[in-house]
């Protein structure tokens, strides 16, 4: 996959959030590539829900930055004809539940046009999802729906968990010529780091992991939202004598088995940490990789911390449903360290 | 006439059409105009009791729109669509119901659910987010509020169905708003109430927007009333903002569907006043100018020029309305105020009639962790 | 008229009304009747160079839905959905396209793909099972055949509705059946298609059946073709035996979609005269009898007559068309009875741009199966 | 969950198809319960499109046995509606992948009505969808989409393998007043076994997974359409000298830890055996359950044995897709045995 190279201009590094660097990463993106058409509910005029497209409208016109009428199905499944006719279609579905009426589109279509047409037909088309709790939505605002994407042949699956990342990863995605679920992660929009939007450095490509800590006792294998989770609870396990490797995958798919196993290899344990619901969720895709090619390195099982196997909860009880520190130090506990 | 029907000095002879019509299209087809009654000659004609009960109801209606919006503000409630400017469809909906019937909500329609005798309290809940559904949908005969667009229309076709096949009299009226109907839910839940012949009424609240996006973006239909004419079902255009009419038409369409002559689409032209929610920033598409037009057609307006200009009502008999609405929202701001009582291993309660064995070892230990953190604060 | 406008001695000020109607309800109505033209007076009019031509397609059409339906039974096709009855509107769907337009047929419009000039040992590649799709969209213009009813559609739009933004004079044709019509997706793509005025014509093929479930038990619409005034765009009801018919109400669609008026919802009233495929039972569900009328309106009759009345036609001209439908016959017989050289490695082939770590395993796993499969033959 | 009384006549074992099964088991069910609606396209004149539904309207009245229009959100979303008020349809989906457009439903009112409703609004309605390939069927008619339904909280999956089990899990189904999406596995519906349709062997509740060959050396764990691939893999097993024993799971969810773990720690080796695609699919779920609750029992990694992570091929290529014997043999054969 492609990564992007550099914009000229120079600039200067400055706190940044999250949701600056995906609209930067839209409108650079547009701005180099006449083919971008950014679509969906509220998109234009007003910039989005959470703003992320603000000013495209203004910058590059409604034809290209569109308000669609309020039908997932139909923003997903024009999307494919625009593709099919060579442009390059960035969709956002406004909340991660409204993504499902776009489902048949995605599994029976996005997905799959490339492989029914033996590659006459690529989707280069990137569907940006909001997803995960954390921000007090009401019901259907706070899925994790990754574990549907991951088990669908032919799509990519995205997630930044940093600043750098949540740009470097949606320019990568929107240049890719197969199709990109990109989940955002809504608790992370305000998250702030120092960055430059005029040098936006390059990040590794889709597909590759990255050690976002380096430690030696055991691996947290994370994504996306629960990445500061699993800092942090590194930083607090340092207190007690484990000293953590932290990995963010990045992407679920393509999935880099070759960094996680090395990372794995080396330490002997290893937790799977996400808040979607454990139950079939990824966790047990990626924790079953893990056993299979590190089975004679490792210490204790692998284990998991996940959301609990329930609906999302309502917003004054979502606490208790996140995994938080805690729940990660106590599954660390639980790797058999007097072995 | 059908093709097999046509009569021509060359034509050829021709088989029984599949497509032969099931209806006329003539009837099915809304005013050009939306029907209104309050301000027309047609308003001397309004029963007083109910100009008066219409009244009090859409007074009552906008205290509580406003006490709900400065309860997101005092951080009691984590978000409010506010009904301010609807209040004449939301309540109409309510009114025209019997005890027997359904009402199905969208998310914005807390409204409604007051009106139709709910706890404020409970029909709050969602918004509040201590739970999903504050209320026994049972009970009330009150759906959950939906907030997937559209997707609550199909449950009551299939409910309006189901009494029907149980030989009970009971018609389901839906509401949606105008961007949902761009939804295949919208579609399919129409066809299927036509095909059944359901007892329904679907209510489309057409404020305008949906968020940002104003109508023409949504659709070019001529009205959305217009949509009824090809699922076979009669379309309804009303001024929303006209509580009389309102009833009145949505009167007629329950009767229909109560007598078995199927569903209805009405469509109630009114505007949204406050912004999406009080999340949202209006002024981002739309002048105030545009908004400033709508206040003189109120519907409290509407229905206090009728009432004034008959005599039905006198400055004490409106105090007696507005001091009632103030009782209502001063009790529901102090019950608002208070933190509900919530209790942590209700999440696992009802996902499934009885827990799989994954949910007991997980309900085990948030169970442990939380006596563990009781000990922690007792410590 | 509007509400804004409406005058009456006790109006209220009135706002803009953010309803106002976008379009003139009138004209998107389709006619109450079929529209017809061969059999009837109009049919004088028509130019015997585009008869001849219908005609030698059409019967074209009955040759090549006899020979695929032959070719399942001989094990040659997996399945086959024919369009017997059907050719006049599958043969005009094609016909009125220029070469840079674009159809979209669904899996039963073969035919369509073919009349357009797709070699039929392409288009029938998914029904053989050899792979999805036989043949490149881009080089013919022609979307794969849709399998999942009516999500073509939303494509047909997107795609018309890019090239008109880049500039491209380009109309796209998508085709439906009744059935399919009820899905949300015929829905959605309505209505994106009237918003931006996208240059797309929807055909609807009322063949009378959705497998079994017949007409009245899918919509109770009066006609499939009134859907259209719901979304603001015509609607026209057509004789879709009447292959003169349908090419000029199809010419009129792509005309007016490429003048820049936008989107056209055409319904074809036919009839499917062979079961659903050729492993469905169509007597479980329908009499011979209606069948029967049916044959009395077959769309080469209609033409036959036509020609030979009006001696544009003798029986040498239509001995010489079934000899060239003949031929055609005997060659995709012969290439289909050809097992197609497959490669299973294909398999990982187009999954994406690049084979991921994980599908690169795999293929080196099947591989290597393949050749120990191979060493085991020789051995 | 309920299991189902005999009923009372008697009559005699004979051979039996999967599907004959399961239309007894909607006639049985309807003859019982008033309130079983059976709704969905073709399902009534025709009888389905695989004759499961034969003959249920005649008996039962088009009220009862219902063809719908052409809307699968419209059917199972109907249906959530005459669930609300108390009727229990049973919807039947005419291909997998036509379950699609239902998803949205499916997820966000079937699974969570119950919850949201804090139990007021149960949902006892049976989606049944045929599933699985190796029936020659064209692109979109042999999706394997159990991933999708075990990662949603609030459904019962369900998917049997004998013909005994068509039946008895069918009405269970119908029966649990929770939803259930019931999976046919397509290319066993002709399979055929001794039954005897007046006297229906109680099976075991749903919830509970049933060894169908004991055995010491190794577990192969399945379900649905690859349960006769696992037996047939065990005997050929035997005579290279492997012991296998072969669960077959009936439920996903719930999921029988149980029966499994006692399994796994008895034979020390596992593969998991499904024709669903790999990453992301069922296996990934189930072998990391077995390696977390086996670990210090384990002689070798759990291994899975999958489809491939593709579109599901065309007919013609379908046979290099689907495991079968020969895969599972291999898989068996890297359980290091020599340790
Ligand atoms: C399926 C779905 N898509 C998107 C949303 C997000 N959303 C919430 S309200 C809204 C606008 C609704 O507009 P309209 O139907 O006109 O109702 P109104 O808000 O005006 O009452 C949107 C897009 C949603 N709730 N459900
Ligand atoms: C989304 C979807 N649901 C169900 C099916 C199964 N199916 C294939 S053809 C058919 C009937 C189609 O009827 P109609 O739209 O009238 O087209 P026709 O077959 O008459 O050409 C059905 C239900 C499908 N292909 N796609
Ligand atoms: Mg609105
Ligand atoms: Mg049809």
């Amino acid at each position: 996959m492609t990564t992007v190279a550099k914009p000229p201009a120079a600039g200067s590094a400055k706190p940044a959030t999250m949701a600056q660097a995906l609209g930067r990463a839209l409108r650079d993106a547009m701005a180099e590539d006449p083919s971008v058409h950014v679509m969906g509910e509220d998109v234009g005029t007003l910039g989005g829900v959470f703003r992320i497209t603000d000013g495209l409208a203004k910058e590059f016109g409604e034809d290209r930055c569109t308000d669609t009428p309020l039908a997932e199905a139909g923003i997903l499944g024009t999307a494919v004809g625009m593709a099919m006719y060579g442009l390059r279609p960035v969709v956002e579905m406004q909340f991660d539940a409204f993504a499902y009426p776009a489902f048949e589109q995605l599994v029976s279509h996005v997905a799959r046009m490339r492989n029914r047409t033996r590659g006459a037909l690529p989707m280069p088309l990137t569907v940006r999802i909001p997803y995960g709790g954390g921000i007090g939505g009401v019901e259907h605002h706070s899925d994790s729906s990754e574990a549907y994407y991951m088990a669908t042949p032919g799509l990519t699956v995205v997630t930044p968990a940093t600043v750098a990342d949540a740009y470097g990863l949606l320019r990568q995605s929107i240049a890719s010529d197969d199709p990109v679920v990109f989940l955002e992660p809504k608790r992370l929009y305000w998250s702030k780091d120092t960055w430059n939007p005029e040098r936006p450095a390059d990040v590794e490509p889709i597909g590759t992991a990255v050690v976002r800590r380096p430690g030696t006792g055991a691996t947290l294998i994370t994504y996306g939202p629960s990445l500061p989770v699993c800092l942090e609870a590194a930083e607090a396990a340092q207190a007690e004598g484990w000293d953590l490797e932290v990995i963010d995958l990045r992407s679920l798919v393509p999935f880099d088995d070759a960094t996680v196993a090395a990372s794995v290899r080396r330490t002997g344990r290893a937790v799977v940490v996400h808040e979607s619901g454990g139950f079939g969720g990824p966790g047990g895709e990626i924790a079953a990789r893990v056993s299979e090619r590190c089975f004679h390195y490792l210490q204790a099982p692998v284990l998991r911390v996940a959301g609990f196997d329930i609906p999302y909860p309502p917003p004054m009880l979502e606490r208790h449903h996140l995994p938080g520190v805690d729940r990660v130090l106590d599954a660390v506990a639980r790797l058999q360290w007097d072995q | 006439m059908t093709v097999m029907e046509q009569r021509d000095s060359r034509t050829t002879p021709v088989p029984p059409p599949a497509w032969q019509p099931r209806t006329d299209p003539a009837p099915l087809l809304p005013d050009a105009e939306p029907y209104r009654v309050l301000g027309t000659d047609a308003a001397a004609q309004a029963d007083p009791a109910l100009l008066r009960r219409l009244y009090a109801e859409v007074v009552h209606g906008r205290r509580y729109n406003a006490q709900a919006t400065a309860l997101t503000r005092q951080g009691r409630l984590a978000v409010y669509p506010s009904t301010t400017g609807q209040e004449a469809a939301e309540v109409a909906a309510a009114l025209v119901l019997q005890e027997r019937d359904w009402l199905f909500p969208s998310y914005r329609d807390t409204l409604a659910a007051v009106a139709r005798g709910l706890d404020p309290v409970q029909a709050l809940t969602l918004l509040r987010g201590d739970w999903h559904t504050g209320y026994d949908p049972r009970e009330h005969r009150i759906a959950p509020l939906s907030t997937p667009l559209a997707t609550q229309l199909p449950h009551a076709v299939g409910l309006a169905h189901a009494a029907r096949l149980k030989g009970d009299d009971v018609v389901a009226l839906a509401m949606v708003g105008d961007g949902g109907t761009s939804e295949g839910d919208f579609h399919e839940a129409l066809n299927f109430a036509a095909v059944w012949q359901a007892p329904v009424v679907f209510l489309v609240q057409n404020n305008g927007f949906a968020i940002s996006v104003p109508l023409a973006k949504q659709t070019a239909a001529p009205t959305l009333a217009h949509k009824a004419v090809g699922y076979g079902m009669p379309g309804r255009l009303v001024d929303g903002n006209d509580a009389v009419a309102m009833h009145e038409v949505l009167s007629e369409a329950v009767a229909r569907a109560r007598e078995g002559h199927g569903p209805t689409l009405v469509e109630a032209v009114t505007y949204r006043m406050d912004a999406h929610t009080n999340a949202d920033d209006a002024t981002r598409y739309r002048t105030d100018a545009e908004v400033e037009t709508w206040r003189a057609h109120d519907p409290i307006l509407l229905l206090e020029r009728e009432l004034t200009e008959r005599g039905l009502i006198d400055d004490a008999g409106i105090q007696a309305v507005r001091d009632d609405a103030e009782t209502m929202a001063a009790g529901l701001r102090e019950r608002m105020n208070q933190d509900p009582a919530l209790d942590p291993m209700d999440l696992f309660g009802d996902v499934y009639a009885e827990r799989t064995p994954q949910l007991r070892e997980q309900a085990d230990q948030l169970r442990a962790e939380l006596d563990a953190e009781a000990e922690g604060d007792q410590a």
